[in-house]
């Protein structure tokens, strides 16, 4: 009995602290004042909440109002997963978003920005779930998310029935944007255009005839793989194998193995960077001399080149963005001395957010009463209808919410960092 | 007397150890019979061959005139053989009165689809079960004590207990295995009138493995002894009593003289 | 394709070197099944703590000098850092999430274990992150801990775990030698060689060592080895310590010889070690390292004739193979299954 | 549940006063029933959240009948609700261009789930505890894996998108609220059933398996059937509950039916009180709702689960509500067991 | 001073009391037997001495010291030893590893003792290497003997050493428990066959539910009415 009690209490304790730890970052729950050890805002008497739109302005905009009191925070959403596996990416675009609103300013028409972040695992159901508490909460602008095309799909039509403007820095399955959804925007390029830069750069530019192309089984990077495959043969190339490899393993030699038999002159790979990086070091020691190449999912210093022990050296990979993008390097400079490298969507997510706060502030006005006012349908118009000069490039929007231009990079992994190697610009 | 129950050359071998060995055994209807023999001589191994818990190599068991070997335990259950164990294994969670209606299960009907829309017939069955273990029960002197957990009872209640289960079966042929292990003397005379009894009430043939020469030498008609998986003698008390080979192997000097000593 | 048997012998040994990693994990799970009848879902995150904690030694003897004047050593040490933390880990689990629930419904360890394991993945993720709001926790305005700490906890716990993926220094390179025409890197036949050991070691421990016989008396009667004077609390603190011990040995080689360490990683091993443990028979020590070595050959033959895609429906197909025809694994004794 | 639900009634009373319960019993069933009529600010999410958990309610009620009723440890029940859930979204939906009518296809997943599950029992049914734990978790890996593979029929893991609104006399059920409501009649008929079952000859024929399987079988009880027959009704269960997913979530991708989803069901019947129907409902309460509602701890939600299981084990190792035979099970009465 | 002195203890199984007070003492020396029903608590009493069971109430002590506070695997040290209910070997272990778990307590030499168990039972010689499980019934009475007497204990427990085998048996094992004791170590035995029990013992006690109902010689419990009815089957 002793023991029982004496672990209990244990445990209790690790509990008590633990909620004490998150005690600190409330920022998120708006209704107290906050210790801030985030930079972001300051500190608000939180005064009740005004719930519904003003009436006598609801024929103007088709799709309502937000509508904040004086006094309330602005909230900037975001949808991901924030814990378990995928959370390192989560993470990533909860503080490009972040960052945004301390370079917007922290307020809009004096009223503060918040971060509202919902953990939706990746998943499908769990995201519908948090789609409808970000719906509900009368004061969320916008949101940025879902990372994942699973997530997406039944998400956005929560978003779309409630009239929230979402943006995705990340999903990049074709049919998304195909369902004419208004709300609904993605600052990242589809997977034919990824694929169809990639498959010519390997034709063309690389001469390559045979290629090898592994997937990680998920709906994005297989999805990417199947892509290429399609591409790649219809320029008269032959694929010599289409294998999935299983997330979580790391010894992918088996595999390897059946994937070098067919002896492609590169591998391509539809996945993250993490599997990324073990693939390459294993295709390495297992012989292969060829080219490797991968999608924007690989892009990443710290997790795709640093940890492959070298061995990524001379690898390429895609990137939906223009290097050199205006501020680019400024940016990535103070994004790194605040939160560490960027892993991959933290450079989407703060334009997403950005491009947000920009056409709210357009469309925001103060009623008599000093309430802050956001037409729903203007927002998303203004959102469609301004160009964008942004870290990952120039960025305008199409009818559907896909980007009008879009400017696919490859990069070349030279001297452990990603180097620049041919941009195509597609659209207009 | 025709035989219920007939064991014809029986052999069961566990790797090379033979535990059963050509055995040959005859129970006549209506009649209590005993195996007895040293420990590991097979008598247990013999008790789940019948039953059909272990598939012998060779030989046949023939219950009311059919083969039963390779039948699975639940037919030859239906078919009327019950039994007990050495170390009683009841649904020690379950109450007394549900052990027995379990064990009815053979002689009750009703489906999935009866018990999920209480069906007349299954709510008839229901009750008749309920009845029909109420006076199993009382049969062997534990009306009242129905919704006491079967662990709850105590130690010679729970062997009475198992008998009852093993009656819900309506057994022609009731296997008992060591029924009076772990009893005192003052316990198992009980326990040795009280199958005496059953096979008269009931008419069952009863078939019991035993350890305590008293309760043997009391009840047994016939008394068949087991030597590592063969059978060495046969015959009633008496004639088992004298037997050299059996007091060689089993009784010992000293045991037969112990039983004289109890002045039975 | 046809039959090429370079690549033959090429997945052979990748089948061996996958199979040293499920013998060593299952290892872990069946000693702990043997003396108390529970599986460790947990074992799999001790793996994981074995290799972080590896790292984070590792990462103290290079700034300290010490990898660069002797990598030997240095390598050895984190080995045994590695070991040493993951033992820890798994005999606090076993006080603190097990312990109580000895008497307890056979489910009730289970549900505590996968509880454990969601806690340490969390934990380790989430530790720097912790570590800062703890750090920046104020009374009255006030920070509670002085600046400089708050750097160099901060630090440290970041150096420790987080969100990202974390890599171990490229110690062993992709060098190796042929093997007749099979390209064999140095790096699989060290794997190969340090499991090999260990687990002989570990069999000629329980064979017979004085603590080997106890355990074994553990597993079988409780009451009855405390009757002989074994301290059960002890043995089962013990056989704690030594599975985890062999699966941290796990981590720290999969941190050298693949780089790459995260906190979702022990997962899959986990399963598949839990998978290996129960087709040799779970509780038998050899069934273990035979089950491990089984799957992890088996799964490379599998994608010779299937897509690679159904590596895991060959594993768990020949799990269940194996188990319709010897329901209590490929040592399991069948005496456990009917007796009576 | 009748039975169950006095036993809960007559002990609340004794602790609470029997006024207390029943106003507190009749406000919480008003509660539920009323939640998506009235109006409040943040109906939508609740709606969402309530109803979600009704579904693992029906989950859970499923699973216990596997494990709670005929304790056959089943860590791939996730299986059969994606089966159900494929049913329908392959029936429904533009992958084959099929589109039947919701009410003619829940049935239909219904029965084909509980097709598989007599499948996966026939190779299962002499494995018993531990092994069988570890097949049917490669069972249900092994249908997620088939579902992202086999692409011209599922669409693979670019999964099943654009499923169909069941449509009520010309009305389509299209919001959250329809679905609550469906979700929480399935709730009670479920849990009417199992009940019935439960304590009906079939009920008690489980118990003695659970009980004692050989014991069992010379009562008279087919084991293999009944255990068939468990799996079934379960997996039966499970379909309908996926065939109401699919629709209410209108796309589906194989990661839906990960392993997590079997632990997070299992471990709500264990908390919840093994056997036990209202446990189900407070163990989904606890392990479905609650962490939504903690949904201002994002990162920390997992890291909290996982440490809410343990304690909850720890604090209550026979569940919250255990079912009365299950609590006498569950504690075994040795006093201060020494040898723990 | 008794060897062993057991002063009124309770034990519980949960909530059901299982003994109600006993009280016995045994010399150094003797053997002292324990008759009874099932279910009058002798195997409890057992349990509780030898530290698998804790009373609620009373104290245990041997040698004069208060056994209290030690846990069962404490109590080999201090030179109790048990034979269990139902013998207990270990199964997967061979014979001789079972004789040296017996002697695990030990750090000394074992190997003397080894022989001796081996001149007491020379069938287990024999079986040496032979997994335990294998054993037949009166082999494993044997074998949980042996194991007992490696701890070389100065109280030997010994719980129903006949159960549940055969008759010829029986001899021996009482033969045995007699030759254990002339060469010096004290015995407690429980046993369901009181008449052997009262034959080897110096001196009984009979419980009925928990309680000590009556405690004498052996001789004179033999002559007991009440112990002639009950447990000696003689009417």
């Amino acid at each position: 009995m002793k023991i029982k009690r004496y672990t209990l209490f244990s445990l209790l304790l690790i509990v008590v602290l633990l909620l004490a730890a998150c005690g600190g970052n409330t920022t998120d729950t708006g209704d107290t004042g906050n210790t801030g050890d985030t930079g972001n805002t300051g500190d608000t008497g939180n005064t009740g909440n005004t719930g519904d739109t003003g009436d006598e302005m609801m024929e103007e905009d088709p799709w309502g109002y937000i509508t904040f009191a004086p006094g309330e925070s602005i909230k900037l959403a975001v949808s991901s997963a924030l814990a378990g596996g995928y959370a390192v990416y989560g993470q990533d675009m909860v503080n490009g978003v972040e960052l945004a609103i301390e370079d917007f300013g922290g307020e809009l028409m004096g009223f503060p920005i918040i971060v509202e972040a919902g953990d939706d695992g990746c998943e499908g159901a769990p995201a519908v779930t948090v789609a409808e508490q970000f719906s509900a909460d009368p004061a969320v602008l916008g949101v940025i998310g879902p990372m994942c095309s699973g997530s997406v799909f039944p998400a956005s039509d929560i978003y779309a029935g409630n009239n929230v403007v979402m943006i995705t820095p990340s999903s990049t399955a074709v049919i998304i944007t195909a369902r004419g959804y208004q709300n609904l925007f993605r600052t990242v390029a589809n997977d034919d255009l990824q694929a169809e830069v990639t498959a010519g750069f390997l034709a063309e530019d690389k001469g390559v005839t045979t290629l090898g192309i592994m997937h990680d089984q998920s709906l994005y990077g297989e999805g990417i793989a199947q892509a290429i495959s399609d591409k790649f043969e219809a320029g008269g190339g032959t694929v010599t194998a289409f294998e999935g490899i299983t997330r979580g393993e790391t010894d992918y030699s088996a595999v390897i193995s059946e994937v070098l038999a067919g002896e492609p002159e590169a591998v391509y790979f539809g996945g993250m960077d993490a599997e990324g990086a073990l693939l390459i070091n294993q295709l390495r020691a297992a012989g292969f001399e060829g080219i490797f190449f991968g999608p924007d999912g690989i892009k990443s210093k710290p997790t795709f080149i640093d940890a492959s022990g070298g061995a990524a050296e001379g690898s390429f990979a895609t990137f939906g963005a223009v290097a050199g993008a205006v501020g680019a390097e400024d940016w990535a400079t103070r994004f790194a001395e605040k939160y560490g490298d960027p892993v991959a969507y933290g450079p989407g997510s703060y334009d997403s957010a950005t491009i947000i706060l920009q056409a709210a502030e357009k469309v925001a006005f103060l009623d008599a009463d000093g309430n802050l006012k956001i037409p729903r349908f203007a927002l998303a118009e203004m959102i469609r209808a301004t160009p964008y000069e942004g870290v990952t490039g120039a960025l305008q929007f199409t009818e559907t919410g896909d980007l009008a231009k879009v400017s696919i990079t490859v990069f070349e992994v030279v001297d452990g960092d990603f180097i620049e190697v041919k941009t195509v610009d597609f659209g207009e | 007397m025709s035989s219920i129950l007939e064991s014809r050359s029986l052999t069961k071998k566990f790797g090379g150890l033979l535990a059963v060995n050509d055995f040959s055994l005859e129970v006549p209807e209506g009649s209590i019979s005993c195996i007895i023999g040293p420990n590991g001589a097979g008598k247990t191994t013999f008790f789940n061959c019948v039953v059909g818990f272990y598939l012998p190599e060779e030989g046949e068991i023939i219950f009311n005139g059919k083969p039963i070997q390779g039948m699975p335990p639940y037919k030859i259950t239906g078919l009327g053989i019950s039994r007990t164990y050495q170390n009683i294994r009841l649904f020690s969670n379950m109450t007394a009165i549900e052990n027995i209606i379990v064990g009815q299960h053979a002689h009750t009907k009703a489906t999935m689809i009866d018990a999920v829309l209480h069906t007349p017939k299954n709510r008839k069955e229901e009750k008749e079960s309920v009845t029909e273990a109420q006076r199993l029960l009382e049969f062997v002197g534990l009306s009242g004590e129905g919704d006491i957990l079967a662990r709850n009872l105590p130690y010679g209640a729970q062997r009475r207990l198992e008998i009852a289960r093993a009656l819900a079966n309506k057994p022609k042929l009731l296997l008992l295995d060591e029924p009076t292990a772990g009893m005192n003397p003052y316990e198992s005379a009980e326990l040795t009138s009280f199958i005496k009894r059953l096979r008269d009430e009931l008419g069952t043939t009863i078939l019991l493995i035993e350890h305590d020469m008293r309760v043997v030498m009391k009840i047994s008609e016939q008394i068949t002894v087991l030597d590592y998986g063969s059978k060495i003698a046969e015959g009633n008390a008496k004639e088992i009593q004298s037997n050299p080979k059996v007091i060689e192997a089993y009784l010992g000097r000293g045991a037969a003289s112990g039983l004289s000593l109890s002045r039975d | 394709m046809e039959f090429d048997f370079t690549r033959f012998a090429e997945q052979l040994i990748n089948g061996l070197t996958v199979g040293s990693f499920y013998a060593l994990i299952a290892l872990g799970y069946t000693m702990v099944y043997g003396v108390l009848t529970m599986i460790n879902f947990a074992h799999g995150e001790i793996f994981m703590m074995g290799a972080y904690i590896g790292l984070f030694s590792l990462n103290r003897m290079v700034d300290a000098g010490l990898y660069e004047r002797s990598p030997i050593t240095a390598i050895i040490l984190t080995f045994l850092a590695g070991m040493a933390g993951a033992a820890l880990t798994g005999v606090t689990i076993e006080r603190l999430a097990y312990r109580p629930l000895r008497r307890a419904a056979r489910l009730a360890p289970l549900i505590s274990a996968i509880g454990i394991s969601i806690f340490l993945q969390e934990f380790v993720r989430i530790l720097p992150a912790m570590g800062e709001q703890v750090m920046g926790l104020r009374i009255a305005g006030n920070p509670i801990f002085p600046p400089g700490w708050q750097e160099a906890v901060i630090g440290v716990l970041e150096d420790f775990g987080g969100v990202q993926v974390k890599t171990y220094p490229g110690i062993f390179t992709t060098d190796g030698f042929y093997l007749g025409e099979v390209y064999v890197t140095y790096s699989r036949v060290i794997i190969l060689v340090i499991s090999m050991l260990t687990m002989v070691g570990l069999w000629l421990l329980v064979k017979f060592s004085r603590l080997g016989k106890a355990m074994r008396a553990v597993s079988e009667d409780k009451d009855v080895a405390a009757l002989m004077g074994i301290n059960v609390n002890r043995v089962i603190s013990q056989t704690f310590l030594i599975g985890s011990a062999l699966a941290g040995l796990a981590g720290v080689m999969q941190g050298m010889f693949y780089l790459q360490i995260r906190n979702t990683m022990g997962f899959v091993p986990g399963i598949k070690a839990f998978t290996a443990a129960v087709l040799g028979g779970i509780g038998n020590i050899p069934g273990a390292m035979l089950g491990g070595y089984t799957l992890g050959l088996a799964e490379v033959i599998g994608i010779q004739f299937l897509p690679a895609i159904y590596k895991d429906v060959v594993a768990f197909g020949l799990l269940v193979l194996i188990l319709i025809f010897k329901p209590t694994g490929i040592l399991g004794e069948a005496l456990t299954e009917k007796k009576m | 549940m009748i039975d169950e639900a006095n036993k809960l009634f007559s002990n609340l009373t004794r602790r609470f006063g029997r006024q207390t319960v029943m106003i507190v019993g009749i406000l919480l069933v008003i509660g539920v029933l009323v939640l998506p009529v009235i109006e409040f600010q943040r109906q939508a999410f609740w709606v969402r959240v309530i109803g979600f958990t009704g579904l693992y309610i029906i989950l859970g009620l499923g699973l216990n009948i596997v494990v709670g009723f005929a304790g056959l440890l089943d860590l791939g029940y996730v299986a059969f609700y994606a089966i159900g859930a494929y049913t329908y979204g392959l029936l429904a939906s533009g992958q084959f261009g099929i589109h039947l009518s919701f009410w003619l296809v829940l049935p239909l997943a219904a029965l084909l789930a509980a097709l598989a599950g007599v499948l996966l029992g026939i190779p299962v049914l002499r494995m018993r505890g531990d092994y069988l734990a570890i097949v049917t978790l490669g069972f249900g890996e092994i249908i997620r894996i088939l579902l992202n593979n086999l692409r011209g029929f599922t669409n693979g893991s670019q999964g099943v998108v654009g499923i169909d609104k069941p449509v009520i006399f010309g009305y389509v059920l299209d919001s959250g609220i329809h679905f609550y409501y469906m979700i929480f009649i399935l709730v009670a008929v479920v849990a009417f059933f199992s009940n019935r079952l439960n304590h009906s000859r079939i009920g008690r024929a489980w118990i003695a398996i659970r009980e004692d399987e050989d014991v069992a079988e010379m009562m008279g009880i087919n084991t293999t059937l009944y255990k068939l027959l468990a799996f079934g009704s379960g997996a039966l269960v499970g379909g309908l509950a996926g065939a109401i997913f699919s629709a209410w979530q209108g796309s589906i991708f194989p990661d839906n039916f990960n392993l997590f989803v079997s632990i997070n069901v299992l471990s709500l019947i264990i908390i919840g009180g093994i056997g036990s129907i209202p446990g189900v409902i407070v163990g989904a309460l606890a392990l479905i709702t609650l962490p939504d509602v903690l949904r201002q701890f994002s990162d920390y939600r997992l890291l909290l689960y996982g440490l809410l299981l343990v304690i909850m084990m720890i604090a209550r190792p026979e569940g919250f509500i255990p079912s009365q035979r299950r609590k006498l099970e569950l504690r075994e009465e040795d006093p201060q067991p020494v040898t723990d | 001073m008794a060897l062993l002195e057991v002063n009124d203890i309770h034990t519980y199984y949960g909530n059901i009391h299982a003994l109600k007070g006993v009280s016995l003492s045994v010399e150094a020396g003797e053997i002292v037997s324990l008759i009874g029903a099932n279910g009058a608590g002798k195997t409890t009493t057992l349990r509780t001495i030898s530290g698998l069971l804790r009373p609620r109430q009373g104290s245990i002590k041997f040698k004069g010291e208060d056994l209290a506070s030690f846990p069962a695997h404490d109590l080999v040290y201090k030179g109790i030893s048990m034979v269990p209910e139902g013998r207990g070997v270990f199964s997967r272990l061979t014979v001789q590893e079972n004789l040296e778990m017996g002697a695990y307590s030990r750090k000394d030499n074992i190997a003397s003792d080894l022989e001796r168990i081996f001149g007491i039972f020379p069938r287990l010689k024999e079986r040496r290497k032979q997994v335990a499980g294998t054993l037949s019934g009166g082999e494993q009475q044997m074998l949980a003997t042996g194991r007992a007497l490696m701890s070389r204990p100065s109280l030997l427990l010994m719980d129903e050493p006949s159960m549940g085998l055969a008759p010829i048996l029986v001899e021996g094992i009482f033969d045995t428990i007699q030759e254990i004791n002339q060469e010096g170590t004290t015995i407690l035995l429980v046993e369901q066959n009181a008449l052997m029990a009262l034959q080897v013992a110096s001196r009984g006690y009979v419980l009925q539910t928990g309680e000590v109902v009556l405690e004498d010689t052996a001789e004179n419990l033999r002559k007991n009415q009440m112990v002639q009815n009950a447990y000696l089957g003689i009417q």
